[in-house]
């Protein structure tokens, strides 16, 4: 660096850059932001991507449909079911194949313990964002219970790949219903602590109330989808404007509120929690008797043709699509992450706020990066 | 020592120190028994300093970790007790990373300031009956003095590492020091009202017959909070450590320090902790002087066998656990909330605290 | 006036909302029993996985060293990563015909994505995970297994 | 050679070197901290001298304020890789000059005053006196130049927010009261 003489006036508008990664504690993975500052004022944030790029639609063309299943499970591993789900409700609807009742009530249980335990880590990491760290060690151990039962029935504790074209891998455990149950009656128990800690407490709503505003309009063009999209007043929830598996015939609020800043992103998260317990509990004690999957062929050809599937993951709506020329491998596969369409509004609602408030949106917004550069 | 147990040195150290003192001018000349004196009690002090700073990372680690649902350190030594000592000796031989474009001699010297100052607050502290290294007649002026000093080798640290993170944490932590030390300030001197004194053996002595904070009953109590609360923000801790803001600064201000450099940073932060609690100690509940109530003869009686130092560490311990868990309980404020806090909140309760105190004081309210 | 009563109830509440935070931490401090850690490799012994855990794959052998693995190589077409090489050699019989049967079953852990679609999609049920989980080795090469044990056939009847 | 000779030897020795450095340095935030070390080692004086109000002043008022918002601005506006101009040699020449004929003439005032030795002890300083002499009105009171300087004070504020506030060459507002 050459040695500038002090009186050689510093520019005022050349904007202070700072590299927030891609190894920084808050960016949650290998995300690059690049965040021009003034004082402590966020100016712009302009988000680098590809670290964690694998190419996994790449990869898909050259992957038999059931060996495809496990890529899912890894772009955005805190809904990993709920991937599979949407890659094996893509190729059952083109093999039109009907699915029975059991597997999709199972598969509705599992994806909504996804987007538990998918919210609870959200809960964890927010409070360590925020600088309460011992929100990450109840928000991690209540999770535990949840990879728990995961990992009695599907054998993994993330990396489920529990959904498989035409049904499931394998049948639930036998206590499976016994351990749901359980968990429910104690994480409702526990809740409270998650409201004592985080939600009521007077620095955390100072800190959240009233940051990053994301008005419904936004929200619309940006195309923010899942509780992000949903606190600005956005319904978005695929569950229920295009119910698939059990969705139909269970019973639950969209949760919706109108502020849009990030308290609002918190708490709709907080409220799905308590929502998808409800729907869990209306399914989990009267499963219906049947076959765990279908008989398929043992090679699977997509007739010719464009396929789309689309769900609603704990970060919003994955769209599937597939363009089949007939043969066993697609020609194309593309998915329509949310976290990257999420990622697009981050420099619009962070101008103007301090640089710790842009920790706090960035939380708010729960990135997973692995499914933003797939 | 004259015909008392040996053991009621733990009671009173006057006597023992005392004959030390005599010992050595008898034997020498006053300029070296001065010197021989200083350097036994800077020994003392560096000893302490080291134990009381490993000791104290062992058990923030153990507080966060049980309040976590943790075990924390329990690898080495009974429940692992040495973890730090072995952690110190990895730091020991850790290598210091040399940094580039940092102003080498400030980048080095930052360190020292933080750990001197320390050390210059801890002289002043009473530890227990005849314990006391330094009794200035202007105890509690002289601590907050130095200690308003610690926050340059927190500055100078951001600033010369070159980084952009060390220098926001940098300055986080100015504009938060020079603040808050007003209301810290100004607590005090709201207990300095009701003693009538800043020296440090007067108001402990004046707490024989009552903790400051029973006797001063409700502004004593608000001076406590506030004194905590802004304790707190001067050591960089707790819900106030923006300075090392992890998920924002990644490490603040020693984020380019590495190896035994940043364990002074470390251990500074400790120490510091420690010296806000025996500070709190001292002054609202009474430093070492034993818990007496009224009229109960018997229970004042139990109390007294209890050592001095004892109910020192006992309070001071007490207080750093109070400190533990605002950290471990509440998220980071925001720089500006930080300053609303103080502007808005800690101060005009601070000074509305002091005219109610010196009214007290003047009606001869307190008990 | 209002402002002033909104002043101090601002800072009731939040001197309430902090106390109530506090008092949920401070009651896990002083209850070590719901201490959640569990000290991994002292507790080896009584440490039990799932059932169903993925945790390496393997081919079961009985008593006789007689495993089920016909060496139709189904698994290895079905595996997405390439991780299972089945090399086959023809044997004699002892009745003279000449039959295909395995000669290394090779599989690459460090490949493995432990997606099962090897083990469900085995026709004879030949092969299996275990429990196994530690599976950290100094050796890059180590993480190549060949699971059909030295001088092991084919099980009767499949 | 006592230990308060000592000490005032290395007290002293610590004033002029550091004094001097912080005028010669050329890097901006070193001449600050050489500022500091030379205000503390004042401090120290006024230690030896069982001062130790004044010596608690000195640390809180220059040492942990006026220093502090000299590195706080410097913090602000200056990079670590900037550095002072060397000095023309024709500048230095008559600093020097003037510097040295300053000392001459403080060392000869010095040294022409009789400095009687008193024989009273060294004694502490009286915090009650102290306080009472501050806000006392009558005679040896300091209640009223207190209250000047207090006034001085509020007139430096004032300016200071003026200058900060004067709008630039281009006439756009200042951004520090602005939102």
């Amino acid at each position: 660096m050459e040695e500038q003489v002090l009186n050689t006036a510093i520019n005022e508008d050349e904007p202070y850059l700072i590299n927030m990664g891609p190894q920084h504690p808050s960016t949650h993975g290998v995300l690059r932001l690049v965040v021009s500052l003034k004082g402590e004022t966020v100016k712009n944030v302009v988000p680098h991507i590809g670290y964690i790029h694998r190419g996994i639609e790449k990869m898909c063309e050259s992957l038999t449909y059931p060996q495809i299943i496990h890529l899912t499970d890894r772009m955005d591993y805190l809904s990993a079911h709920i991937n599979n789900e949407a890659v094996c409700l893509n190729v059952e609807k083109a093999l039109e194949i009907e699915i029975p009742e059991r597997v999709k009530v199972i598969r509705t249980i599992m994806a909504e313990l996804t987007r538990i335990q998918s919210h609870q880590l959200f809960w964890a990491s927010y409070g360590m964002d925020l600088g309460g760290q011992t929100c990450y060690f109840y928000g991690l151990r209540d999770r535990e219970k949840v990879l728990d039962i995961f990992e009695e029935t599907t054998g993994g504790r993330m990396i489920v790949s529990y959904s498989c074209p035409g049904g499931l891998m394998y049948d639930i455990h036998p206590n499976f219903q016994k351990r749901v149950n359980d968990f429910i009656k104690y994480f409702r128990s526990i809740l409270w602590e998650y409201d004592a800690i985080l939600t009521g407490n007077v620095i955390f709503r100072e800190r959240t109330i009233g940051i990053g505003k994301l008005s419904l309009e936004d929200a619309v063009s940006y195309g923010v989808t899942g509780p992000s999209g949903r606190a600005s007043g956005f319904s978005c929830d695929i569950r229920k404007h295009d119910p698939y598996s059990a969705y139909d015939r269970v019973k639950f609020n969209e949760v919706l509120f109108t502020e849009g800043d990030t308290y609002h992103r918190y708490l709709a998260r907080i409220e799905e929690m308590k929502e998808s317990m409800n729907i869990i509990e209306q399914l989990i004690d009267n499963i219906p008797e049947g076959p765990y999957t279908v008989k398929m062929k043992p090679v699977l050809k997509l007739p010719e043709g464009e396929y789309f599937q689309k769900v609603e993951t704990a970060r919003g709506e994955l769209d599937v699509f597939i363009v089949s020329d007939g043969n066993k491998y697609p020609f194309r596969m593309k998915f329509r992450s949310p976290n990257f369409v999420n990622l697009g509004v981050l420099n619009h609602i962070s101008k103007e706020f301090k640089i710790a408030d842009l920790v706090a949106i960035a939380g708010s917004l729960d990135f997973v990066i692995p499914d933003i550069d797939r | 020592m004259t015909s008392e147990p040996w053991w009621k040195i733990f009671y009173d150290f006057t006597p023992f120190t005392k004959s030390i003192d005599e010992g050595l001018r008898s034997s020498m000349s006053p300029f070296w028994a001065v010197t021989t004196e200083m350097v036994i009690v800077g020994i003392l002090f560096l000893l302490f300093y080291a134990v009381v700073g490993l000791f104290l990372v062992y058990w923030e680690r153990k507080v966060c970790a049980f309040i976590q649902n943790r075990l924390g350190p329990n690898r080495i030594g009974p429940y692992g007790i040495f973890q730090t000592v072995a952690d110190l000796i990895k730091l020991l031989f850790k290598e210091l990373i040399p940094i580039k474009n940092a102003d080498s001699f400030l980048f080095n010297l930052a360190p020292y300031i933080v750990i001197i100052v320390n050390f210059m607050v801890l002289g002043a502290i009473p530890f227990g009956k005849g314990l006391h290294a330094i009794d200035f007649n202007i105890g509690i002026f002289y601590v907050i003095a130095v200690s308003s000093m610690s926050v340059i080798g927190v500055l100078l640290a951001g600033w010369s590492s070159n980084s952009k993170y060390s220098l926001i944490g940098a300055m986080r932590s100015g504009a938060m020091i020079v603040s808050y030390e007003l209301s810290l300030g100004l607590a005090l001197i709201t207990m300095v009202i009701l003693a009538g004194s800043m020296q440090l053996s007067v108001i402990v002595e004046a707490q024989r017959t009552g903790w400051f904070i029973f006797k001063g009953h409700i502004p004593a109590f608000i001076a406590f909070i506030i004194y905590i609360i802004s304790g707190t923000a001067e050591t960089n801790r707790g819900p106030f450590d923006l300075a090392e803001a992890e998920s924002e600064l990644t490490a603040g201000y020693h984020t380019e320090y590495s190896g035994m450099k940043f364990a002074f940073f470390y251990l500074a932060e400790f120490i510091n902790m420690f010296i806000v609690a025996s500070i709190a100690s001292t002054i609202f509940l009474g430093g070492w002087m034993p818990l007496h109530i009224g009229s109960w003869e018997g229970f004042n009686k139990i109390m007294d066998i209890i050592p001095p130092f004892i109910w020192y560490l006992g309070k001071t311990f007490f207080i750093i656990y109070l400190i533990m868990l605002l950290k471990w309980t509440f998220p980071r404020l925001r720089i500006d909330q930080l300053l609303t806090l103080e502007w808005k909140y800690l101060l005009p309760i601070n000074l509305v605290n002091v005219l109610i105190m010196a009214f007290l004081v003047l009606m001869g309210w307190h008990f | 006036m209002n402002s002033v009563v909104q002043y101090f109830k601002g800072i009731a509440d939040g001197i309430w909302s902090l106390l109530k935070g506090m008092s949920v931490t401070n009651r896990y401090f002083f209850s070590p029993g719901k201490i959640v850690t569990q000290k991994y490799p002292n507790n080896r012994k009584d440490l039990v996985m799932f059932d169903r855990f993925k945790g390496d794959l393997i081919m079961p052998h009985d008593e006789k060293n007689e495993h089920k693995c016909t060496g139709c190589g189904i698994c290895q077409i079905n595996c997405p990563n390439g991780s299972i090489e089945v090399i086959s050699k023809t044997i004699t019989t002892e009745d003279g015909k000449t039959r295909k049967a395995i000669d290394k079953h090779i599989y690459h852990l460090g490949k493995c994505t432990f997606c099962a679609l090897c083990v469900k999609s085995c026709p004879s049920d030949a092969l299996a995970f275990s429990q196994e989980f530690e599976h950290a080795v100094f050796n890059k090469e180590l993480l190549t297994k060949q699971l059909n044990k030295p001088g092991s056939q084919i099980m009767k009847g499949v | 050679m006592t230990a308060n000779q000592i000490m005032f030897i290395l007290f002293s020795v610590m004033i002029v070197t550091f004094s001097i450095l912080t005028v010669t340095s050329r890097k901006i935030l070193r001449a600050a901290v050489y500022l500091l070390f030379v205000l503390v080692s004042t401090s120290g004086l006024y230690f030896m001298l069982n001062y130790q109000f004044l010596a608690a002043i000195q640390l809180t008022l220059y040492a942990g304020g006026i220093v502090v918002l000299i590195i706080f601005s410097i913090l602000l506006t200056s990079h670590i890789s900037q550095k002072f101009e060397s000095i023309e040699w024709k500048k230095s020449f008559f600093t020097a000059l003037a510097v040295i004929g300053g000392a001459i003439v403080t060392i000869v005032t010095i040294l022409d005053h009789r400095f009687a030795a008193s024989k009273q002890a060294a004694a502490e300083v009286n915090m009650r006196f102290i306080g009472k002499s501050l806000l006392w009105t009558g005679f040896e009171g300091y209640a009223l130049p207190f209250e000047v300087i207090s006034v001085l004070l509020i007139a430096a504020m004032v300016a200071a927010i003026v200058i900060a506030k004067k709008s630039g060459p281009s006439g756009s507002d200042s951004q520090t009261l602005k939102k």
